[in-house]
Formats: structure tokens, sequence, C-alpha cells
């Protein structure tokens, strides 16, 4: 009945050969551009560095992917996995392993620097030879081809397993990996708990990581085999197991777990900042403000499908009403309390959202993204001209904003800042709730899928516009507000184009029009970087290999709307042919799926 | 379902006694020393003291910090790397030049009790939030490259408005070399008309408005003070404004690559052709500036080259250490600054079998009241508002016959010292 | 009178004339197919009534208010309401809320009322729920109940068709377009359609003017057929008068050397 | 008599027509203000004398050189967005990479004996390395990035599109540092030419016959040839293009190719002109070329040329004729602002550009 279809070998072998080829490139591109040299400062898992670490995973995603099972296909047998698999995996490591190994001969013997600034000697030819972990160059090639082909064969070996413990082994290293990345998180998160509840966890910071701030030997295991018991006995049971018990709760206990649930959420938050500390809150912080942009930006590109480039300038436009009402400093001197400046930072939001808006009202799509842009241009150049230095204080800009104050009590530090910028994202994020599953999200909807449709279905363009830039703008306008009271101070170059770049990264990367993709998306893109100076240099680099990726692999985002992650209902014609026959008889009862049995075969 | 319910009450209780417990008050510790209003740091017996440096290390300004850091290592090997029998850690935090960046690393600092004093920042923009985060925590904050009035005062006395306590710096004032390339301008040049431009750094901004100032009150006209903007690349209808106002001398205290762009056009305009008319500042003091062949005849302003043996002694260590020589101008600063902070340590620690403990508040005392402090830039004493420097500026010229940076920074035309404050 | 009178309406796109001085009037009621050879005109009349075109000269009266000049979004309010030859859906909008939007202009709350949601509010957003899912009713199970919340995109081509015409149902007009209905159905779906106009037209007392080129359903359904040729309307009358128009017939087949 | 009769009865309809005239009445505002604005500072500083009739001239020029530069670059976007619709962000990067390899070509050729002894050979040969290396980098970009995404949702492949510019900008600078690359100078190009009384500089007169014949060239050959056909059909519409026997994927790759070869000729000139490169060079130019292209109509190669003289002259007169005339200080560091604000303008004005644009209807 089934046939195994074997690839031609050529095909198999050119694939293999592309892949090896295609990692041996990262390879020396990483080695070539100094992010092995940069990030070899840091160690990582125990006697290796960060940089190793970086070279290292390269034979194993190659060998991971080359000596990948082929794709099931319905009536076809798959060839059973076996040795296939870590031998492509090692022919492609080793492919890999030859070219950057013959990179690490070519700089030995020519002198690149003049061209290629990042190869330093200490690369290869004088000590510590990052590359060829302190050999000579010869010896060092030879030990990173064989290095290569070795993890690339055991990577490709990882495919052999069963699917269960294929991603349990996945699980380990993930595991593994993160700990090691976020070092300062752990034992920030360990101590706090200590500090805050007297309970016993700090020794345990100091079990897991070396004095250099490098997973031991003894947390790899630790960690490795939680992750992999983890994942071996988690897979999505429990939530399920949940939810089948909550359904069967009467409505007045299911409401008791609801609020029970609220209360232990609202005592971690409570929690939170305090176990995090200082500078983890302020990370959060700076997360927060960009998540509360996300937000609003959400709902001018992900509901309302107006591609705004220049959303920085309604971030601006807060952070510049709340300094110059709130700072004694500023052209006004007033010197407001935060909250009798809110009114107008709305306001001043709005009124710049309408400024924006208005010409743009009949652009289409393409020609909206380089007139935002423009216009978030032209706000940071107007705050910064010397032209409106009397009013905006020009490249010096304006300082002593005033803090937030909850009655008597200022909330600079950090922890308290937390709660303030929790409350507008929590305000943000149900408003983005209310808004999607309401008449005027509808018709933001309808205009992003088809415009002219939309308008003939009597959806009023022109307000549904309008009134998307004024919300997305009133919400980056809060997140300006915010970021102006953190810092104290505003300056003309907090406000480039990158800001809004990062942020539409961010939506875009987290999952369009989806409330918690956008959060993951300012956690990893915006809260991870800050956490990882290190990869400061090379964030935009990353950024950009970063979405080109998810474009091809996962347009709709980590976490896509409910609507998008929707799968395409196959059955559709076939219920219709079956509806057909059932016409001239009874009909079925509306909404009744039809059954499996009943389901015609394909003709 | 009620033992599920029982479950959830003794998680509840179990959290709440948790949270009892985080409230419970701390137990002092401590027993023969008592800290100040600022508090105290406590090093124990063989742990290191920490200095947190704040620098600019990525981007555009990397060189700005990574100079600065590179000097405070020597400083510390110079100590033997250890001070009253603790190594000396450091910690490098980026400023990013910007404000967010203070704010975070400032924060960052700010968390670690550990953290005695911080070395920092590189951009005056960074500076502001720092210190109020810093100044908050009493953690002393002393930079070695910013220049900003506000961040200290106008130097007649009048206090900045970003100034806190416990701010200090080793670096002039802006107002100082805006006042020396003024000077230099006016009486050594016999300049009558100036035009200025900057890009919108508040660097660049700050400098050559105080330039303008002083100008006019040495009686010259300020006849254009114009912008760019960074990223420009056409300067030539900006130059055409500036030569229409007929200027004698165009101040651009501007960075690379738009200065490369200003020098390289003017040569099209026949009233700038004369590159005497061009006068950069310490920004543009760079190898890869000064080879570019409209710079000749060209000057510069900037903070003195320090002269002497201790300093030749320093640049040789740099070499030794970096294998290059020290790559802008600000370095030498930031030595004295980090060996004001060490013998501030070493003036205030209190030692306890072992554990050293210092003063936040006093150290922060002991580093005002430093007077005639004999540093690399020269004798440094501090002000009330944390005015450090010796604030001399050398003017120089690159001719044909300077090859080098050093050669360049060695042709002092006019050195300014503002008279006694 | 006509509910719907046109009068001497005339567009051009750049130098082609595709409605030419049109004469044209439906009376409440009726139901009146548009028939023609392919680039006759049909669907830029259309694009005329609903305002998605703007015509160069002529008058559209419609219920009493001339509505030339006016916006696609008025003009649903009004009462007119249409479907497109080429379906158009929101493909990533649930099938229930892409008849919900067609309410939109029955409803007022706005923005405030959205993130505030007082009573008024629900109640409006319950009603709009409502007559969605009724609209969805008339073509019995096949959008109800689970359909409701699958994307519009994951339709089958008869059903999109279907929720258009639920879709245009929903903002109840006065006039309903129908702009070539059955293409791309099968004759069984084409023979259920007939009938669901007619109850369309009889139940919700709705106008209805169609395009059409399924012969069947245009004999099946019209009182009334006009056929367009450049533009320009060349015979009226029923489906049998028409039909044996000599004119009519030429166009459909081919022209003599000099045109009339 | 029905019709009359129902003729007079409009109330209902004028009634509800009014909230599109608020805006219309505010963009008109906007337009009469732009255009009082503008004459009023242009009228004041020509009456100040502020500059010589020689100054403005020189001004008109390098208005002209700066926008010639606009324009080779702006073709590779109108190409692009005339064929697929999409904005290729990533083009500007591709500029600057032509840039880039001019710079590394010339510094190498200035160290031979060639530079000297036949500058215009030398100069050929860095065109055509700047030129194959740009076009390289755009079929490498259009077969990794943006071939997998045709037909997905025009949103994807733009944000592909930025992501791409990151990834490039970055890799130069992490490669070749981040430091500013200067040109060597070259002999036969500095001096001026003295034509009608305009005194023009050997580099741009360069620049803009250099412009010039590639833009005539390139119009020829997507009016003229074959592949240019191709091309245009592909453009009309690609599915129909591949039934009548089009190579589809052949052609795009073609116009990727193009552009990136106009984009790296484009990059040479700059580095000629300005004497300097780095890793952001090709950020703002791609944006401003973008403008131009947009300005002038967009997929409308003629549109390209005007759009970037347009917009060259825009920023270098802007500035001095408008700003400084109603008195705003230090005028030139809103050049920026007038360029993005006349794209504004001219959209409000005429909202498919100046010479309209030429890209197919939305196909519903």
């Amino acid at each position: 009945m089934t046939t195994v279809v074997e690839a031609p070998a050529a095909a198999v072998g050119s694939r293999v050969v592309m892949i090896g080829l295609v990692g041996g490139a990262v390879a020396v591109f990483v080695s070539a551009n100094g992010m092995v040299e940069a990030f070899s400062e840091r160690e990582l898992l125990d006697g290796l560095t960060l940089g190793a670490v970086l070279l290292l995973s390269i034979p194993l995603l190659v060998g991971y992917v080359a000596g990948r099972r082929q794709p099931e296909l319905e009536g076809f047998a798959t060839r059973p996995p076996g040795w296939r698999n870590p031998a492509t995996g090692l022919l492609a490591g080793f492919i890999s392993g030859v070219t950057i190994g013959a990179f690490v001969l070519l700089i030995a013997t020519v002198d690149l620097r003049g061209v290629l600034l990042n190869v330093t000697p200490e690369l290869v030819r004088d000590d510590p030879r990052i590359l060829t972990f302190g050999l000579e160059p010869g010896a060092g090639a030879g030990l990173l081809v064989g290095l290569f082909a070795v993890l690339g064969g055991l990577a490709g070996a990882i495919q052999v397993l069963p699917d269960l413990w294929r991603r349990a082994v996945l699980a380990a290293v993930g595991w593994v990996l993160a700990f090691g990345l976020m070092q300062a998180v752990v034992s920030q998160v360990l101590r706090g708990l200590q500090q805050q509840l007297r309970i016993w966890t700090e020794p345990l910071a100091d079990f897991l990581y070396d004095t250099s701030g490098a997973l031991s030997i003894a947390g790899i295991t630790v960690v490795a085999v939680l992750g992999f018991c983890l994942q071996l006995l988690g897979s999505r049971k429990p939530r399920a197991l949940v939810n089948a018990r909550l359904e069967r709760l009467t409505d007045r206990s299911r409401r008791i777990v609801r609020v029970a649930v609220l209360a232990a959420a609202l005592l971690l938050l409570g929690l939170l900042p305090q176990v995090l500390g200082s500078f983890l809150s302020e990370v959060l912080n700076i997360a927060g403000i960009f998540l509360l942009m996300a937000l609003g930006l959400n709902i001018v590109v992900g509901f309302a499908g107006l591609l705004d480039l220049g959303y920085v300038a309604f971030f601006a436009v807060g952070a510049y009403t709340t300094a110059l009402l709130t700072s004694p400093q500023s052209s006004l001197g007033v010197g407001w309390i935060f909250w009798l400046a809110v009114p107008f930072v709305v306001l001043a939001a709005a009124v710049a959202g309408l400024l924006v808006g208005t010409p743009v009202l009949r652009m289409r799509g393409d020609y909206l993204a380089i007139v935002t842009l423009g216009f978030g241009e032209i706000a940071r150049l107007l705050f910064l001209s010397d032209w409106l230095k009397p009013t905006f204080g020009g490249a010096q800009g304006i300082i002593q904003v005033g803090d937030i104050t909850v009655g008597p009590v200022g909330v600079r530090t950090p922890q308290a800042f937390f709660y303030v910028i929790f409350v507008f994202v929590l305000l943000a994020a149900y408003a983005t709730y209310a808004l999607q599953d309401s008449r005027i999200g509808r018709a933001w909807m309808a205009m992003r899928e088809d415009e002219s449709v939309a308008e003939a279905m009597g959806v009023d363009i022109v307000t549904a516009k309008l009134s998307a830039f004024i919300v997305g703008a009133v919400l980056a306008g809060f997140g300006g507000a915010l970021f102006a009271t953190k810092i104290g101070s505003v300056f003309p170059h907090s406000f480039n184009v990158i800001v809004s770049i990062t942020v539409l990264v961010v939506i875009i990367v987290g999952g369009m029009a989806s409330v918690p993709g956008v959060v993951l998306g300012t956690m990893v893109l915006v809260g991870l970087p800050e956490l990882l100076r290190e990869f400061e240099e090379y964030r935009f680099l990353i950024y950009g290999a970063l979405l080109i990726f998810m474009m091809l692999r996962r347009p709709e985002g980590f976490i896509p709307s409910k609507r998008r992650a929707e799968e395409l209902h196959e059955e559709e014609i076939a219920q219709d042919e079956w509806l057909k026959t059932q016409d001239t008889g009874s009909r079925p009862e509306p909404g009744s799926r039809p059954e499996p049995g009943s389901r015609p075969e394909p003709s | 379902m009620s033992t599920r319910r029982k479950q959830f009450t003794a998680c509840l209780v179990g959290v709440l006694a948790l949270i009892g417990a985080a409230c419970a008050p701390e137990e002092e510790k401590g027993a023969g020393f008592t800290p100040g209003p600022l508090g105290a740091v406590t090093v124990d017996t063989g742990a290191p003291i920490k200095i947190g440096l704040l620098q600019a290390i990525s981007g555009d300004t990397a060189s700005l910090g990574t100079d600065q850091v590179r000097a405070v290592e020597i400083a510390i090997e110079d100590k033997g790397g250890n001070l009253l029998e603790h190594p000396i850690r450091t910690q490098v935090e980026d400023d990013l030049c910007k404000a967010e960046g203070g704010t975070t690393a400032g924060q960052k600092f700010a968390a670690d009790p550990q953290i005695v004093a911080v070395i920092g920042s590189s951009c005056s923009g960074a500076a502001v939030p720092a210190m109020e985060i810093l100044s908050g925590k009493g953690i002393l904050m002393i930079s070695g490259s910013n220049t900003s009035p506000i961040l200290t005062s106008d130097l007649r006395g009048k206090k900045g408005t970003a100034n806190q306590k416990g701010y200090l710096r080793t670096a002039h004032n802006d107002i100082i070399q805006g006042q020396a390339a003024a000077n230099f301008a006016f009486q050594k040049l016999g300049a009558k008309k100036a035009a200025t431009i900057h890009d919108g750094d508040p660097y660049t901004e700050g400098l050559a408005n105080a330039f303008g100032n002083s100008f006019k009150e040495l009686g010259g006209t300020v006849t254009l003070a114009t912008a760019i903007s960074k990223g420009d690349t056409d300067m030539r209808p900006v130059l055409t404004e500036v030569v229409a106002s007929k200027p004698d001398i165009v101040f651009f205290p501007i960075f690379q690559p738009e200065a490369d762009f200003i020098v390289k056009q003017a040569k099209g305009f026949p009233l700038l052709a004369d590159t005497k008319k061009l006068f950069g500042a310490d920004g543009l003091l760079s190898n890869t500036f000064i080879v570019i062949g409209q710079t000749e005849g060209m000057y510069f302003s900037g903070p003195a080259t320090p002269t002497g043996a201790t300093y030749t002694d320093f640049v040789g260590k740099y070499e030794k250490k970096f294998s290059e020589k020290p790559i802008q101008a600000f370095h030498a600063h930031s030595y004295d600054a980090a060996n004001m902070v060490f013998a501030a340590i070493e003036k205030v620690a209190v030692k306890e079998n072992g554990k050293i403990h210092i003063d936040r508040q006093k150290l922060m005392d002991a580093v005002y009241q430093t007077k005639d402090y004999q540093g690399l830039t020269g004798t440094l004493s501090c002000d009330e508002f944390g005015d450090c420097a010796n604030p001399k500026i050398d003017i120089v010229q690159n001719t044909a016959a300077q090859k080098t940076i050093d050669q360049v920074r060695g042709n002092v035309l006019f050195t300014f010292e503002p008279p006694a404050r | 009178m006509a509910l719907l009178e046109i009068r001497g309406l005339t567009k051009d796109f750049g130098g082609v004339r595709a409605v030419d001085g049109l004469d044209l009037d439906a009376a409440e009621g009726e139901i009146v197919s548009v028939i023609g050879p392919n680039g006759a005109g049909k669907t830029t009349l259309f694009n005329l009534v609903t305002g998605m075109t703007r015509p160069d000269r002529g008058e559209i009266v419609f219920d009493g208010h001339g509505i030339v000049g006016l916006r696609p979004s008025q003009i649903i309010e009004l009462g007119i309401a249409r479907t497109f030859q080429n379906v158009r859906l929101f493909p990533e909008m649930s099938v229930r809320e892409n008849v919900m939007v067609a309410r939109h202009c029955r409803t007022r709350s706005g923005m405030l009322k959205a993130v505030l949601r007082p009573p008024s509010f629900r109640r409006e957003e319950a009603e709009t729920r409502e007559a969605a899912e009724r609209a969805l009713a008339f073509f019995g199970a096949r959008l109800v109940g689970w359909r409701f919340d699958t994307p519009a995109r994951s339709l089958s081509y008869a059903n999109r068709r279907r929720l258009e015409i639920a879709r245009a149902l929903a903002s109840g007009p006065k006039l309903l377009l129908l702009d070539e209905p059955t293409a791309g159905m099968n004759p069984h779906e084409t023979g259920e359609l007939i009938g669901l106009i007619r109850r369309i037209r009889d139940e919700i007392d709705v106008t209805i003017v169609l395009i059409e080129h399924d012969m069947r359903l245009v004999k099946g359904v019209s009182e009334r057929v006009v056929v367009l040729d450049y533009g320009q309307m060349i015979a009226e009358g029923r489906y049998d008068e028409v039909a044996s128009n000599e004119r009519v017939i030429e166009a459909y087949l081919g022209r003599k050397a000099s045109p009339a | 008599m029905a019709r009359t009769n129902s003729l007079r009865r409009g109330p209902v309809a004028a009634r509800r027509v009014r909230r599109l005239p608020v805006v219309d009445a505010f963009l008109w505002l906007v337009r009469i203000a732009a255009i009082a604005l503008l004459l009023i500072g242009a009228v004041s500083s020509i009456s100040s004398a502020r500059l010589s009739g020689q100054q403005w001239r020189d001004l008109v020029v390098f208005g002209i050189a700066q926008g010639s530069v606009y324009a080779l670059v702006a073709l590779g976007y109108t190409m692009v967005y005339g064929v697929l619709r999409f904005i290729n962000f990533a083009h500007g990067e591709v500029f600057m990479i032509g840039a880039m390899t001019g710079y590394f070509v010339t510094d190498g050729l200035a160290r031979t004996a060639l530079w000297d002894a036949a500058p215009i050979l030398a100069l050929l040969i860095t065109l055509i390395c700047c030129m194959t290396v740009s076009a390289l980098v755009a079929l490498l970009l259009e077969r990794v990035a943006y071939r997998p995404l045709r037909g997905a949702p025009r949103l994807i492949p733009f944000i592909t599109a930025i992501g791409a510019s990151f990834f490039l900008q970055y890799t130069m600078a992490s490669l070749f540092g981040t430091s500013v690359k200067a040109y060597p100078e070259v002999d036969i190009l500095s001096g001026t030419f003295d034509v009608l009384g305009f005194r023009i500089l050997r580099v741009h007169l360069l620049v803009i016959v250099a412009a010039l014949s590639i833009m005539a060239g390139l119009y020829l050959y997507v009016e003229r040839t074959r592949a240019g056909k191709a091309m245009r059909a592909v453009a009309e519409d690609p599915e129909i293009a591949r039934l009548m026997g089009v190579d589809v994927d052949r052609t795009i790759a073609r116009v990727f190719g193009v552009g990136g070869a106009m984009a790296g000729a484009g990059g040479l000139l700059f580095g000629l002109v300005f004497q300097n490169v780095h890793f952001l060079s090709g950020f703002l130019p791609g944006i401003k070329a973008f403008t131009a292209a947009v300005l002038g109509g967009i997929g409308n190669i003629p549109g390209a040329a005007v759009g970037g003289l347009t917009l060259g002259m825009v920023e270098s007169m802007g500035p001095s004729l408008v700003l400084v005339g109603l008195g705003i200080p230090a005028a030139h560091q809103l050049k920026d602002v007038v360029a993005f604000l006349t794209l504004v303008m001219v959209l409000i004005f005429r909202p498919t550009g100046i010479l309209g644009e030429r890209v197919r209807e939305d196909r519903a």
C-alpha cells in the first residue's frame, strides 16, 4: 500500500553540503565581525565562554537541521530514523568545520585587519587564541574540523530519538542556555527571595553559579535534568487537566477560584519588584514603557492596518508635555504635579494624532509609511531645533521633570515606579481588549482588511482612521509621560526613528493584534537586551536577522492573535457537500458539526 | 471540591505568612562603626572595593568611554591593584551617551550596595539622570569628561540646574573652553565677526553657545549662529549662508563625519579657502580628521594636553598595555578622578578587624575638600558645585609639519587659564 | 415614485465612456436584472450608485435624496447595500464579525463607550450581534453555529457569496445591489439562490437590482430586465421580450460593421 | 415630475455630507498657509539681498547635484515598487554597500600606478565593481529574503526589508568598523566649470551627466527591450505575464539586479562627491530617495528623476529661501523638516505624486 519514497541521493547530498556551507559561512561571519571575541569576555558555562558557546552552537544547529527527518506526508511512509541522521549531521558539521578551519588558517597567514577590523590577532595568532581554544593555528583548525563534525553528528543523532525524548533533550539544552544567560536575573531573584521572604534560596545561587557568574558543572547538571524532566512529564497535560476541572465547578465556586487566582496574582505582583530589586525593576519599567507604546501601535497597525513609522512623535509629545508642565526649569516653569499634567498629555497627544492623521487620510499604505516616518523626524527636529529652543530647550532638553506622587509619597524608585507603569499598562491592555470587541474595533479591522469595502459597508473611514491615530497617540503619549518622569529629564536624542522601528518590531515579532504576543515581544526584544549588555553592540544585527527569520518562518509572530492562529477548516467544502445531500430531508440542527462518519469520501 | 478549597486556603495562608515575614524588620548589623546619614559601605575581609565605571563604550562615542575605562585601569595598576589591602574591582556599565543609558546604568549601580563610587559618566546627557539616582543613594560620582555647565555651575556662583550633592568632575566646564576659543579668536587672531555651527548634540550646542556669548562679551559680533543635523552630507548650502554672513572665523565644535564634509566642501568657497578661518574643538582632534588635506591650517581648542614626566610615564604605560596611544582627550582626567577617589577612600576608611567601613558622607566631603591635588591634568581643587578641574585650554593648529595627532596637540599657540575663581 | 431614479448618468475612464447618459428606474419592491456583455458598464453602474466612484454627470435619486457626491458610508446608511462581483469579505474577521460590521451605520456607540461599557453599549452590542445572526440564519445551517467564529477566509466559495449577501442584508437596506451573485456557483446552488432572492424580497421587503450572466437566474427572478451595452441601455422589459430583442442579440453575438 | 420633486428634497443628505468638508477645509487651510509662508519667506529672503545672485545660482547647482544622487537611488525603489508594489526598505543599504565598495576599490587603486596614469579607466573599473557588488547584494536579498514572501500580505515583506536594512548596516559596521572611510582625492574631478553663468564643480557635473545618462539608458531599457517589456508585463499582472510565457522569477530578479546596479552607481557618485562613506551612509539617503520616488510618482521612471531633483532643490534652497526669510534661526538644521513637509504637501496637493504613479490598481 504505502511506499517508501527515497529522495535522490544527489539531492540529499547537495542539501547537506548547502547547509554545511551556510553554517560555515555563519561561523566565519561571527568570527570575523568580532562577536565570538566580544562574547568570550563572559564565561557562560563552567569553562566555556559565551563566545565559544556561540561558535559551537553552529555545528549543533547545522547537524540538527541537516539530520532532520523527512517530512511526514499522508499516505507515504517516511523512512525510519537510523544511522543516516547522525551521518548527515556529521557530514554537514564537517563541512562547516572545514570552512571555519580554512578561515582560521587564512587569518593565521594573512593579516586581514586592514579591511576586517575585528579580525584581531587574539583570534588565532596571539594568546588567548580565542577561535582555536588556545591551540596553534594548524592544530586549532584541525580541532575545529573535528569538533564541528562530532557536534554535528551528535546533533543529528538527536533526530533519531522519539519525538518526546527529542523535545526533552532540546528543552534541557534550552534551559541550560537560558539559566546561563540569565545568571544575573536568576541569582537576583534567589537573593531577593531570601531577603524578602526569609527563605533559604541564596545558597542555591551559589550552588548554581561559580564566582565568575558561569553556570557550574553541578548547576548545569541540575538545570539540564530539571528541563529534561519537566518537558518529559509536563507536555501540556496539566493545563487540560485544570481546564477540565474548572469546567466541572459550579458558578459560585468558579467565581471563588477566580477571585483567589486574582488575589494570588496581586500578591505575586506586590512582591515582584521587591524580589527583583531596583535594577531588574528598572529593566521591567523600560520594557513596560515600550509595552505601553507597543499596545498603542498595535491598535494603529495591528487593528486599523495603518503602517505608522513615525510613532515616536507621539512618544515625544507626551514626554515634552509632561516635562513642560512638571519641570520648574521648563519654559512654562509651572512645576505641576504629574497627575495634573496627565489630561494635558492626553490632549496634546490627541491633537498630535489629528495633525498627523488628517493629511494622511487619503494616502495608501505605503505612502502612509513614508509620510509618518517623515512626521516622526519632523517632531524630533522641531524639539531639537534652535528655533524652538526657548520653548523646548533645544539640544539641552528639559531637566528636573517632576516625580510622580501618590498622595504625599514620591515614586521615583524603580520598585515603586513599577506599579505606576503596571497600572497604565493594565489600563492600556484592557482598553485594547475592550476596543477590539466593539463597534469601532470591528470598523478598524474591516478597514484593515479592505478599506473601500469597509466604507461601502458603512464604516466612516475618516472617523475610524482618526480615532485609531488618536488612541495610538494617547497611549504613546502616556509612554512618553512615564518615560520623562522616570528619567527625570528629556532630551531630543531619545526620540529617533529607532524607537519607532523597535516598537514596530516588537508587535510584529510578538504577534500582531495579540496582547500576549506584544507582551512577550517587548520582554524579549526590549527587556532582554537590557539584561544582556554584551549584545549591545550587535543588537541591531541580531534584530535584523531575527526580523528576517521571523517573517520567513513565522510571520504571525510568537503568539499570534487567536484569529490568525485558527487553522483552516478543511472540512468546509466537504460540509457543503454534506449539507446538499441533507437539503431534501430534514435540516440539521443549526450549529451542529458534521459527524466525522458522514464525511464524503474525496472522489 | 471542599478539599480543593482547603488546599487553596492553605496556599493563601502560606503566601500571607511569607509576606508577613518579608515585612519583618531587618536586623541591624555592624558593631563598632556607626554610619553617617548617607550610610556606609562595609568591605569584608578580602572582598574587593567596588568602583563603578559609567562610560560610553558602544556606538559612536565608544572611544570616549573606552579611553577613560583604560585610564582608570592604569590608575588601579599604579595602586598595585589594592587599596587598604583590598583589591579594587571595577564594574563597567554603558551610559550609551544618552539619558536612558545613564538611568539604567545608574540604577544598576544604585542596586549594588557595595559600589563605593562611580567614575563617569562620559556624556553630560547621561550624567543628569545618573547623578540624581546616585546622589539619592549617597553614592559619590566623579566624571572625567562631562563639561556641561548645568551639571555644576556657571562659574559665577549660580548653581547648575541639574547639580546634585555628590557629583564632581575633573573635566573643564564648557564655559571655559568657550571663553578660551573666543579669546583666542578675538584677541590673537583679531577676528571681529564669527559664525558658529553646531550639530544638535548637547555638547556641541553648549560649546558653540558658550563661544558665542564670550565672543560677544569681548566686543565681537556673531554674524550667524547656525546648525546642521547629524547625518547631513551636503554642507554647501549651509556654507553658502555662512559665507554670505562674511565672518572672520567659523567655529564648529562638532564631530566627524559632518566636520569632514564641512572642511572638504569649504574649499569650494573663496572666503573659506583660507583654512585659518576654520576653528574646531576637541571632538575633532583625531588622527582620521587631521589627515584630511583641508584641515591644514585649522585651529582647534581642547583641554590642554598634560605635560611633565608623570604624564609621559602614564602614556608609556597606556601604550604598553593597550598597544595604542590614548585615543581621546579625557583619559588623564579620569585617571585623576580615580586617584582622587582612592585618596579619599584611604582618608576616610575605618578599619575593623580586616573589614573596612567607608562612610559615604565622609567620602563625599573628603573629595569636595580636595585642594591643590597634583594630578596629571594639573593642580586640582574642587569648588562647592563640584568643579575640580585645573581648566587649562590649549588652542592648537594643524600645519604641514604636524603628521600625527600628538604633534598637533603639541603645536600649542595659546593656552588659556581662567582668572582665579 | 420609483425608489431609485437615475438620470443621464455618465462616467469616463480616461477616454473610455463606461456609462453613457444612462436613465434607469427601480420601483419599490421590484427585482430588476441588469445584463449585458462584458465591459458594458454594469459594475461601474453599481459603483456609481454606491458612491465608490463619482459620476462625471447625471443624477441619482434614492428614496427622495440626491445621492451623488455622498460617501459610500452615507449611502449605505440611506439604505443601499451591495455585494461585489469578486467577493470582497474581510478575510481575517470571523463570519459573525463580517456581518456585524454592516450594522455600523445603524449603531452609534463610540470609543469612550467601548472602553467604559455602560449598559447602553452592551445593549447595542447584543442587538448588533443578534441582527447579524438573524441575517446569517437566512441561509439555513450554512453560516450559523460554530461557523460564526470561523474566519471568513476559511469559507468555501459559495458560502463566501452567501456571507456577502448576509452582510449586505444586515445593514437594513431598502435597495439591494447584487453583483453576479451566482458566479462560481454550481447549478444546484444557483437554483437555491433563485428561491432565496425571492424570499429576501418578500420577507424583508427590499428592492433588488442584480447583475447576472446566468440567464437561468435572470429568467427565474427578474420582473424586469435591463440590457446595457457600451454604457447605454439598449433594451428593457420582461425577460422574454428582451431575449428576443435584435439589438440585444447583436450586442451579445457581435456587431455589424457600422454601429447603429 | 417625480424627479424634480425628489431633487428638491436633499436636506438629509446635505446635513450628513458635512463631516468630510471639515477635513477638506482643514487641508485647504494647510495648503493656503503653506503657500503663504512660502511666498512670504521667499520674498523677504530675496529682497533682503543676503545672498548674491551667484550664490542663489550655486544653491541651484548644489540642489541638482544632490538631487541626481537621490534620483539614481530612487530608481531602484520605483522599479521594485512598480513591479512588486513593495518598498524595498533595504535599498539604501545596497547603495551604501556600493559606496563602500567604491571606497575599497579606489583605496586599492590609489596605491597603484593606474590611478594616476589613467584616472578615467580607474574610475570606470571602480564603477563596474560598485555596480556589480550592489547588484549581487540586491539579488541575494531578493532570493533569500523577498522571494519566499511573494504573495504574502504587503506588510510582511516590508518588515523583512526593515530587518534586512538593519542586518546589512550592522554587518558592514561589524566587519569593516564604524569609522568614517575617506575616499582619495581625484584630481580630474576637482575644479569648476562655468556653464551659462552657473559655476559647477567638476564632480557635480560628472554626477549630473552620469545620472542623466544612466536614467536615459534605463528608460530605453524598460521601454524598448524585450526584458523591459517583460518587466512591464509583470508589473501589469504577474499571473497573466506568466501565462504569456514570461519567466516571472527571472524578471523580478532582473529588476532587483538593475535597481541594485543603479544604487551601486549612485553609491560611487555619492562617495566621489562627499568623499566619505560609513555604515549609516545609506539610511538617510535611502529614506530621502524613497521620498523622492513618492514625490515624483512611484513606479514612474521619469518621476524618480523629477522627484529626486525636486527634493535636492528643496533641501538646498528651502532653508535659505524660505526659513531664513521667515526669521527662523539655524535654518539648515531644519532641512529635513522642509524635505518631509514638501512630501506631505505634494501628496496633499497631488496624492499620486508630481508625475503621477504608475502602478496597477489594487486587484480585489
